[in-house]
């Protein structure tokens, strides 16, 4: 019994992984098939992880209500239109011209829009309240991003091509330049996350779940 | 840090054996460069004769060149269903010219168009993905001399109800398998051309019928000049079977790279596990760290910590977690107290055995007050409120922001700088690094976070990995530097290696 | 020495209300939309290369698009992807439509109801395919490159695709002859690594303004073909269109906003310089 | 219930209910109310500005039980039923026996069982059984990504990193091309340095590494001034909104209607 809750998953990620890993190196039509096998079967895994994913999300929110948390009445409001969505949702189905396609339109669009749609009067507070060059480094930032919001829009066009030009040219140099050097980081970094999963060294995402 | 070196150096002198192993290794047979001199002579004087004669221009008898060194053979890092067609070019041929193969499978079978190409295109270098051998050792010298036709998985296609082809005109004597569709309630295969049961005559389907590409087996293939509306026929009848090839030689430079790297990853990950202080550089962000926190114990003011928007599965969670236990570490033995709000119920519960630890290490096991590491609520504009009112409120004298953050890190940030306190950042969300550069006193850009919490913790997995990546980004540089030097001056040899032919 | 009463300028400047910065910020979006100034619009090259890939296709060829957003992008990246299907249903391209991320696909729906107003005979099954959301993001670009119907058996609407006339030459990503992705986040380096590069089709790019400085290496080492940035970018499309719409409407309040901004960074930058080297002076005086 | 929703018919061909379903949906009526409950949200939304307040935090979590529930619906409709249910019981498929039919696939039981150990999670003690599953699936597709991020990640951009040079320089001696290829291919190695943890930052390493920094400032300038327009933009959106389809359309066209009526 403790073989199938501690080794067998290591040995099986161990198995997939390098199954997967070799098969790219292989162009015979076994390679597609195991290739597409693997991608259809994946997608009926993932669909039952989003499911568990909101049952937990309601598990949460019930939770709250029945342990009486302070504020329980917003898990209460989440729960209610969670299940009128959910039943409008499975009889009519959620296209537009539906309820749930009027409520995702009139409710749903406006408040997620609307709470990021906040974020720019944040932006114009700290322009005038926190937005220093503490450090040579920040003014360098400070420059070249005052260059490109200036330069991107058509009033800074308006003022002078060059000043557009300018912020053109930041945008496909320097900035490239510098998101390259990350990029390749990054890559590096998924590339040795991959290698300590497939050996069973970093086991983070099996989680807990004894 | 000498034998970090050495290491690299060894690295890229294998690197080099091994391309060097690629210049002995000759591919298969390839014939002579050298175009056939008469033929090529031919061409030349036709026109020149042409030219001069100036009355009645006689109707100009343009000879088509027939290619010479004609070869096919089953096509390389493929699933078995396709051939290729190879012959010397011509040193400057005209667009008009065309060849045209064409495929049966008898060898005066009825003949199926398998595709053409016109006289100056399609190459031996312009498929790099067949031909790896000779796109990365012999490019630059034999540019442009060999032509390729490829005859690839000829009989896809739609077949209407009756089964005839709709695109392809068919000859007979084709086998044609069309792969087995969906089947009705009594588990029969529905074919095209279904009787409808409503109406009884025969029901027209538009069911996509998705036909096997066929493998190619035995094949006859004969090619075709044509130039203008004079045509050649390449005399001999070529024949060939395709097979399926069990290894991509032409992903063999990814493979050695992935090889490569996963194994000195692993190499570090084992050094790390027996020496734990591998050399990493002195990362002058945790100085500031360490400045803040004096400046805000000697003003009394709490200090708050946050750890970051994201769970435990975040990489840069867990290096804020790291650099918390270091903060907890230092605030003991002073009076103010460490106030870490969180946003993760799982991320908590880590932040609390930290921080005790920390203050347990430091002597002080009686600071540590578990009310001040408390979770506040997981939706992300109102955690970002709710942090902001602690702000206002308590006037932490410096403010830590480590972890990963999404688009209300502006809020924090700008709360934090208008209360005047000491802030120090460290993220690897790009997106949110520039407020926080703007707003803080000193941020930790991208993995300068992670080997922040690599050079604290000394954790195996994070150090090896950290250097690991160090590793191959020495090699990069290197090969970088060289590549472009030896491109400059016109050899794209070191450059085509790492071309990702695959 | 300096009293409260006679707080100079600086200080004044860099204390404005909060209040006030949000009602200049409202002003500065409100009155050009009433009385709209009509900047002209400069088109950039990056966005150039996208409209001429799609205009110059020949008439019928397949586009596969993916709208990977979710309403908090809606007002960058719904102007922009209704002016490129707008293109294709007047270029009368194949279409086959993915979502990657969950809350989208009523913002796809949404935005075909819009277009087929326009272009009444652009018809679901024969022109286009919306494919609509399936879960799993890399693992459905994945699945995608090896066939639309095995991976999406029914299309949002809930038809069969396999019967529809225009799967049958377009079933595969690789069969696409251009690729455009909406992306307010990384899922586009995704569809670059395992379906654009893998199948070798040419993508462009419609990115909100957050993350298009990150698709800039992807266009120089051409994995991409362009760039359409945010709505400035969705306005330099409308305008290649000749058919302005939301995102032209808005770029005269962009323009304030921004001049707004970028007077209160430099003022308040220049200021607090000020402030310092006068509390040095002050400080040293004392001394 | 199942059932009912199978019943629907595809959008091409809606069943009469349905279509008049759409036209009321779609029709002036629920507009306007929308128009008008929209409005009402979004200024509620905006009211986070001032202060976070309970009609904030209202407005958020009605948000999140909207969203859960349309994910839900659409797990179902786009995931579940096509490439599991409909596999397993075909039938169920209202155009079963046509070619648009779906057809009997057993090999769906795999994933299917695999799938349901995630659930399993939700109950105490049964846990474990989903870390087979994440060790089937985040194994497999660990594989293909190592291998997928070299070819379409690494190579192709380290590959252009090279090709700088010539890049720019063979379209003709062209001094801005130069200067172009210059600052792309030394400040990209410049930030490799500065990412580099194995050397001290002194001397010319330490002067490689700042340039590396000074590179990354100007990328992250970028970011700022886009995020900047980002946000600006969102801000533009809904102020369109508030002002065109709501004021002026449901406030003083009704109204002009009115007096012109009168």
């Amino acid at each position: 019994m403790q073989f199938f809750r501690k080794q067998f998953p290591i040995l099986l990620a161990f198995a997939m992984g390098m199954t997967m890993f070799i098969r790219e190196f292989v162009p015979a039509k076994i390679a597609t098939d195991l290739y597409e096998g693997f991608t259809k079967w994946a997608i009926v895994i993932v669909g039952f992880s989003a499911v568990f994913a909101i049952l937990s999300l309601l598990h949460h929110h019930v939770n709250r209500v029945r342990r009486k948390v302070p504020g329980y009445g917003y898990s209460m409001v989440t729960i209610i239109a969670f299940i009128q969505m959910l039943l409008l949702g499975l009889i009519f189905s959620v296209r537009p011209g539906t309820p749930v396609g009027w409520e995702y339109w009139w409710l749903f669009v406006p408040m997620q829009a609307t709470m990021f749609a906040t974020l720019a009067f944040f932006i114009a507070s700290a322009a005038f309240r926190a937005f220093r060059a503490r450090t040579w480094e920040a003014l360098a930032l400070l420059i070249a991003g005052l260059l490109v919001m200036i330069g991107r829009v058509p009033i800074g066009e308006f003022i002078s091509p060059y000043l557009s030009d300018f912020a053109g040219w930041i945008m496909n140099n320097p900035n490239m330049a510098g998101l390259r050097g990350v990029v390749l980081g990054v890559a590096l970094a998924q590339i040795a996350i991959s290698v300590r999963i497939i050996f069973g060294i970093e086991r983070t995402y099996m989680g807990g779940g004894d | 840090m000498k034998n970090n070196l050495s290491q690299a150096a060894i690295f890229f002198v294998l690197l080099f054996a091994l391309s060097l192993a690629g210049f002995a290794q000759e591919p298969e047979e390839l014939p002579p460069a050298a175009g056939d001199p008469s033929e090529i002579a031919a061409l030349q004087d036709a026109d020149i004769v042409i030219g001069l004669e100036e009355e009645e221009p006689e109707v100009p008898v343009t000879t088509v060149p027939l290619p010479s060194g004609v070869t096919l053979r089953d096509l390389p890092n493929d699933d078995g269903t396709g051939l290729y067609l190879t012959w010397e070019a011509f040193p400057e041929e005209s667009p008009e010219l065309t060849y045209t193969a064409y495929l049966a499978e008898t060898p005066n079978g009825p003949w199926l168009e398998a595709g053409s190409i016109a006289g100056n295109e399609s190459y031996m270098e312009d498929h790099g993905h067949y031909f790896p051998i000779f796109y990365w050792f012999k490019k630059s010298r034999e540019a442009k001399l060999h032509h390729v036709l490829l005859v690839q998985d000829v009989a896809t296609g739609e077949f209407d109800a009756k089964g005839n082809a709709i695109r392809l005109p068919e000859p007979e004597g084709f086998t044609v398998r069309p792969n087995v569709g969906p089947k009705n309630k009594d588990g029969r295969p529905i074919e095209p051309g279904i009787i409808d049961p409503d109406t009884g005559e025969e029901k027209v389907s538009t069911k996509l019928v998705e036909i096997q590409p066929r493998t190619i087996g035995e094949l006859y293939v004969k090619l075709e000049a044509r130039l203008g509306d004079a045509t050649a026929e390449y005399p001999e009848v070529l024949s060939a079977t395709a097979r399926e090839n069990w290894f991509d030689v032409s992903k063999t430079n990814m493979l050695i790279l992935a090889v490569l790297f996963g194994a000195t990853v692993l190499y570090f990950i084992s050094r790390a596990r027996r020496d734990p202080n591998l050399f990493i550089r002195k990362i002058n962000g945790l100085d500031a760290v360490d400045e803040a926190i004096g400046r805000a114990t000697e003003m009394g003011k709490p200090i708050l910590y946050l750890n970051g928007m994201s769970s435990l599965a975040d990489l840069s969670t867990l290096a804020a977690l790291n650099i918390l236990g270091r903060v907890a570490r230092r605030v003991a033995n002073y009076e103010s107290t460490l106030v870490v709000p969180c946003r993760d119920p799982i991320v908590l519960t880590v932040a609390q055995e930290i921080v005790k630890a920390g203050f347990a290490d430091a002597g002080r096991p009686d600071a540590y007050n578990e009310d001040n590491i408390f979770f506040l609520t997981e939706d992300q504009f109102s955690y970002a409120a709710a942090v902001c009112g602690i702000m206002m409120r308590d006037k932490p004298a410096a403010n830590f922001f480590m972890g990963y953050y999404y688009a209300e890190s502006l809020i924090l940030a700008e709360t934090g700088a208008s209360t005047g306190a000491i802030q120090i950042a460290g993220t690897d969300a790009v997106t949110q690094l520039p407020f926080f550069v703007t707003t803080c006193d000193y941020t930790l850009i991208g993995e300068e976070l992670y080997a922040a919490s690599a050079y604290l913790s000394r954790e195996p997995l994070v150090l090896g990995s950290l250097k690991g990546q160090d590793m191959a980004k020495l090699f990069m540089m290197v090969v970088i530097l060289i590549g472009t030097l030896l491109v400059t001056f016109g050899m794209s040899f070191v450059k085509d290696l790492f071309k990702a032919l695959g | 020495m300096e009293n409260e009463a006679k707080r100079n300028f600086l200080e004044l400047f860099l204390l404005l209300d909060r209040r006030i910065i949000y009602t200049l910020v409202a002003l500065a979006v409100a009155i050009p939309l009433i009385w709209p100034i009509g900047l002209p619009i400069r088109i950039t090259p990056e966005v150039q290369s996208v409209f001429d890939k799609i205009e110059n296709l020949p008439e019928g060829s397949n586009i596969m698009m993916s709208a990977d957003f979710d309403p908090a992008s809606q007002p960058e990246l719904y102007p922009m992807m209704k002016a490129v299907m707008r293109h294709i249903a007047r270029k009368k391209h194949k279409l086959a439509i993915t979502v990657l991320w969950p809350n989208g696909p009523n913002l796809v729906a949404q935005c075909i109801e819009e277009v087929k107003e326009e272009y009444p005979n652009w018809r679901s099954g024969d022109d286009f395919v919306f494919l609509g959301y399936q879960v799993g993001g890399t693992i459905v670009i994945i699945g995608v490159g090896n066939s639309f119907v095995e991976t999406f058996p029914k299309d949002y609407y809930g038809n069969a695709t396999s019967t529809m006339p225009v799967i049958k030459n377009f079933n595969r990503l690789g069969q696409a002859d251009y690729m455009i992705m909406f992306e307010a986040g990384n899922s586009g380096d995704w569809w670059i690594v395992y379906g654009t590069e893998v199948h070798d089709v040419e993508v462009g790019g419609g990115v909100t303004a957050v993350v298009a400085p990150q698709y800039y290496p992807y266009l120089q080492a051409k994995q991409l073909n362009g760039i359409i940035g945010g709505l400035k970018g969705a306005a330099e499309y409308e305008m290649l269109m000749e058919h302005p719409d939301m995102a032209v409407a808005a770029m005269d309040s962009q323009s304030m906003v921004h001049a707004l901004l970028f007077v209160a960074i430099v003022l308040a930058n220049i200021f607090a310089f000020a402030l310092a080297i006068q509390k040095r002076n002050a400080a040293r005086r004392e001394k | 219930m199942l059932n009912l929703a199978i019943l629907l018919q595809a959008e091409s061909h809606l069943l009469p209910w349905q279509q008049s379903m759409a036209d009321f949906f779609t029709g002036d009526t629920m507009v306007s109310i929308g128009t008008w409950i929209a409005a009402g949200l979004t200024l509620v939304m905006f009211s986070f500005i001032y202060k976070d307040n309970a009609l904030f935090r209202l407005g958020e979590h009605l948000y999140l039980g909207i969203s859960a529930g349309y994910l839900m619906s659409l797990y179902f409709f786009n995931n579940m039923k096509p490439v599991f249910i409909y596999q397993l019981l075909p039938w169920l498929d209202p155009k079963f026996g046509t070619p648009e039919g779906s057809t009997l696939n057993l090999w769906v039981l795999i994933p299917g069982v695999l799938g349901f150990f995630i659930l399993l999670r939700l109950v105490p003690g049964l846990g474990w059984l989903s870390r087979t599953t994440f060790a089937f699936y985040i194994g497999g597709f660990t594989g293909i990504s190592l291998s997928k991020v070299f070819s379409g990640l690494l190579l192709p951009q380290f590959y252009a990193t090279i090709d700088v040079i010539p890049y720019m320089v063979t379209s003709g001696p062209d001094f801005v091309k130069l200067l172009n290829a210059l600052v792309l291919f030394v400040g990209a190695l410049s930030v490799l340095v500065y990412f580099f943890f194995s050397v001290e930052h002194r001397g010319f390493v330490g002067g490689v590494a700042r340039i590396g920094v000074y590179t990354l400032m100007v990328a992250f300038g970028a970011t700022f001034g886009y995020t900047i327009m980002a946000r600006v933009s969102l801000l533009i959106g809904r102020m369109q909104f508030l002002m065109f389809d709501w004021i002026n359309a449901e406030i003083i066209q009704r109204l002009a209607v009115i007096f012109r009526g009168g």
